[in-house]
């Protein structure tokens, strides 16, 4: 299997090589071995020892192809696929991102303040499309990119979760 | 002699002073919202009240309500914490009314030290030196234009409700004062329901540097040393430390007496704060008095042994001072991180939900003052602070490879918080060097020495990463073995 | 510079030493045993070996396994830790020879501490008084008969082995001391593979009181003040707090002479503790030399300020001391509490298992070193010192009355615990008033004052209890109702 | 229901008296009444608030008469009876306790370092049956009563768990 990770441009090639039984594990890493001891697991997070160093280990929400993990406290994203996926990944024209993206999503919860757009304007990104109130503090939302509004989702003095759409920008 | 404290505050400080009543066997009497009926204050005090509605106003803000519990619980008096009512003096003029201790000074005290237009004149009679800027409130924003325009920008627009940060801006153009004055109204009125305010010189490369006032109802008064809380952002404070880098015994004797001078200028009792700007040259200029006790007080009971809830339980009880000036000495070197639930990456927004599980941290000389607990859930409705992390050393080096090592074991599920923006702070040689100034962020250009530590960290993980997704895999593959072979690694110990 | 330790330990006092080294960038290298894959120690270390079953003689005892890893780890230093090798000259030895740096004394220096008859020898020269008793080990129990009858009953069987109380016994008639012969000889070779018994005096009312020593190696030495661990049961000590009530600055001064003259006397360096016993009439006698970082230690580093695990490496490393005795000043009073897996109703019998759930006490001033977590497991296999429960204050009341505050807080499930003794101990007048004593416990009928204070616990939450039961069977009725009906209370928010 | 608590002499006559939604309830203890709110409960355990003071309590093992509960870190045994099971426990003659148990269970785990009687010899309580070594100290576990020796269930250097039956004691 191919694994990516966010933010690290290396790529890595993983698999386990040998099972030792009693929960221990030889992995192979981008052609390097290592030894992985396994002290408890479920579903949810994975304690073990790898190379005599031990992590703890979270997973968070994972997909098939994406996972969101927590080592050691660190939070990390890691992309998932096999050479196959990768191939019909590119053919199909992949690897551009979130720019085609057409909601503004509001990254946080909160009372709205203002809205500074209105339907059909056009926007640059980092524009401020509205303002929150949240703990006491107001935020501005920016556009994620250029483009036109297309539809505005909220309302003045109403409420906003995390998640929300706050606008289609295309 | 107080008995009953009733604490009309939340969070991590409402927590910090039950835990000094429990010890000195006075009762606790916790008041709660909607929203925290399953906060850790309610919890720990002898008894608790449910007061109202989420929003401030409707429960922490809401006097009438908290007058009741307060008369209808019993009890003999009220510690405010900070914010909420702390600075209120119509609170604390309706507890002395209602023969109720007001733990902190008196309404008259404390409405002059919140009119910080009356307090600066009362500074310069006392010729405690101030920043220089509009002689009082401005009516409108053509006066504050005026006086931006005289005293020459940039300049700081200032809610004389405000505190802590909030209701302040930071404008240096006349279209950003214009904009500005709107937000810190609203902000001001939002928070505490009023606004009126003041236009400040805003001195660049200035370092933020406060001391504590202690004086009791005897006239009696001393200072209980420095702190320095120079890294801000938005005029926020994020790290405090004590000594200051820049203030020698020397310096932290002359401003000291000064500081005795401004709390006898403002008859103040009880615990408070005299926070000053130092500029470049090493001048102090006088901002204001926080009329509380602070957020940051725990580095200042590190450095002096003392516990200050119950400095000022004694105070509010009419005790005379156990000491005098010349009987206090700083004892090593405390630094303290607020951990805030914030996107450090997205402008520092609030960050709030449930979390899950967290890991505070511990050891020989760190204190974790926070309302954490794993399964808690951090409001939208109030303050970001969610954790106050304090380490002693007897060097500074001691304090700050404490300070690390704590923000290493520091985990919080569920919300983004500042701990990496901290660890990234704390490893700076400038930092390590004391160079602080309240532009410290932007001026040693932080955020982005954040993102780079980050994705090496990243690096540093990827093997493990890597190794934790193949037995992820591994783990589901055989319970898919499992259930249908008798056979399996997993079979002993994994669940 | 030692640059990698290796800790031949494991439990609370391996991550003690794997704090300090964490903080000032020093590598650690854990080992462990079957029964200690998922131990905190483990975790927390830089990188962790196995090196062998449960039984400390395969394992913590091992002394080429422990060489191995430390070859093959590429540790350039080890620390003991107390208990397991920490006392054991040979190992010292291995050390030496193998150019790994032990933290600690001398081979020969351990050696001459160890042989509880030499040393006394060394301090009679030295002018340090000691207790009287056999001059040296006896060869059988007729000799034991023999002294004890010339020096009067009770007497002490010791082995010269033992140490933290084990491998001793009272004994106060000749039946006695044949049994005790046997017990003590059996407990040393069970825990240290070997057995030499001297006999001593038992003085009544007596006080524990033990001075920290500190010597580098060119020479320097101080005392780094005393701690009284008179709160014991069997020779086991429960309780230390520092400073002593009895030990004035003239005392404290005087014996502390003594104390360097002692180091000196057995060429001792690093950090280690000189025992004595004060009788009632207050006259000090040496007992012995604790040749290693000891349990109580964190009460003295509250008290001096000093990390005494960075002070070891330190001297290990071959530094001077950064410090004179006329530089050292005790810093308010320290209490530590030992938390131990034991059944107080049951003759202290050893309580072990697995433990679902803990809740660690914090606070301002309060530190508590463990290796428990949820879901750890108390190992039968071990001691029975789960954490260590140490608070500081201005004064000996407000140590007091935090530690109070500290064991209410503190929970841990699925084991018997000393804190509910301590709880009582803690709230005695007698203890209170410093009355304290080597026999406290039944000189103040300590254990059915336990009993009555916890049947009043009982009684006080006896409709808390009530509650709790009418509230569970309402769960589960309204539980059975949910499977059959769709509307229920408990719908919205219970699990 | 009526509950009686170990160690507390006092007898209690407690139910629910109103129900009065949103978890929040009335219960009557021997005739007064308290207030109580409910904030978090499952099988395992309940924080509520009684008459404005917070509990944390945690079920450990449970039958149908008796509960052994954890209350803000004390831990406490309750039994339960309806009046009618008390009355049939009387009539059977109930009321004597543990005396009339044949087995000497080991309350720690260990190993047996050796042991002080025979099958057949009498014994009276408190007497020394056997040592056991946990911990690296010797403990020994005395006779729960008077009685002859009708069989030793442990040998010497074997193990005992927590709750093994050493002898059993007629």
């Amino acid at each position: 299997m191919e694994y990516k990770i966010q933010d690290v441009e290396k790529a890595f090639e993983g698999e386990i090589t040998e099972r030792l039984g009693n929960n221990a594990y030889v992995i192979k890493i981008n052609d390097v071995e290592h030894q992985v001891k396994i002290l408890t697991m479920d579903s949810r997070g994975i304690e073990f020892i790898l190379d005599q160093k031990y992590h703890k280990v979270k997973y968070l929400d994972n997909t098939t192809n994406e996972m969101n993990i927590v080592i050691d406290n660190v939070p990390m994203t890691l992309n998932m696929h096999s050479r196959f996926d990768e191939i019909v990944f590119k053919n199909s024209g992949g690897g551009a991102t979130g720019n085609a993206q057409l909601s503004l999503k509001s990254q946080i919860p909160g009372k709205v303040v203002s809205i500074a757009v209105a339907e059909g304007d056009s926007v640059k990104q980092g524009d401020v499309v509205c303002t929150l109130e949240s703990m006491k503090m107001q935020v501005s939302v920016k556009s994620h990119k250029d483009g036109s509004v297309k539809s505005i989702k909220i309302k003045q003095g109403g409420s906003v979760a995390k998640g929300d759409v706050i606008a289609e920008i295309e | 002699m107080i008995e009953k404290v009733l604490i009309a505050n939340r969070g991590e400080i409402a927590l910090r002073v039950i835990r000094t009543c429990q010890r000195l066997g006075i009762k606790t009497v916790a008041v709660y919202s909607d929203e925290d009926y399953n906060s850790m204050h309610v919890k720990k005090a002898t008894e608790a009240y449910h007061i109202g509605e989420a929003a401030p106003a409707k429960s922490y803000l809401n006097q009438e309500k908290i007058l009741d519990v307060m008369l209808s619980s019993g009890a003999d008096a009220v510690h405010p914490g900070y914010g909420f009512l702390s600075e209120n003096d119509d609170f604390a003029r309706l507890c002395e009314k209602n023969k109720i201790n007001f733990i902190g000074p008196t309404a008259d005290s404390m409405n002059l030290c919140g009119d910080k237009m009356r307090c600066k004149s009362a500074m310069l009679k006392a010729q405690v030196p101030t920043v220089p800027g509009s002689p009082g409130l401005v009516k409108d924003v053509e006066e504050a234009l005026n006086i931006a325009n005289k005293i020459g920008y940039p300049v700081l627009l200032k809610s004389v409700y405000g505190g802590g940060g909030r209701g302040i801006r930071l404008v240096t153009n006349d279209k950003e004062l214009r904009e500005g004055f709107e937000t810190v109204t609203s902000e001001s009125i939002s928070a505490v329901g009023k606004s009126a305010i003041i236009v400040e010189k805003f001195l660049e490369k200035t370092r933020h540097i406060e001391y504590q006032m202690c004086r009791d109802k005897h006239g009696n008064a001393v200072h209980l040393f420095e702190r320095e809380c120079s890294i801000q952002r938005r005029n926020q404070k994020l790290i405090e430390q004590t000594p200051s880098p820049v203030v020698d015994q020397k310096t932290r004797d002359r401003i000291g007496e000064l500081v005795v001078k401004a709390a006898e200028a403002v008859d103040y009792t009880n615990l408070g704060t005299a926070e000053f700007l130092r500029s470049d040259d090493g001048e102090f200029y006088f901002i204001e008095i926080n009329a509380r006790l602070q957020v940051e007080h725990p580095i200042s009971e590190m450095v002096s042994g003392l516990d200050f809830v119950k400095l000022q339980l004694d105070i509010a009880n009419g005790e005379p001072l156990p000491f005098k000036q010349k009987d206090l000495k700083m004892n090593g070197y405390a630094i303290e991180c607020r951990i805030n639930a914030e996107d450090t990456f997205l402008d520092f927004a609030p960050s709030t939900g449930p979390v899950p599980d967290v890991t505070i941290p511990a050891g020989p000389n760190v204190r974790c003052d926070t309302y954490l607990y794993p399964g808690c859930t951090v409001s939208p409705f109030y303050d970001s602070l969610m954790a106050k992390l304090c380490t002693w050393g007897q060097t500074f080096e001691e304090s700050r490879t404490r300070m690390l090592n704590a923000l290493n074991d520091f985990y919080i599920q569920g919300v983004e918080t500042s701990i990496p923006l901290y660890k990234t702070i704390l490893e700076t040689d400038e930092y390590k060097n004391g160079q602080l100034s309240t532009d410290f962020l932007k001026r040693f250009n932080i955020i982005e020495r954040l993102k780079k530590d980050l994705k090496e960290e990243k690096i540093k993980n990827s093997e493990t990463a890597v190794a934790a997704a193949i037995l992820h895999s591994e783990y589901f593959k055989s319970r898919i073995q499992n259930s249908t072979q008798s056979n399996s690694t997993w079979k002993n110990k994994l669940d």
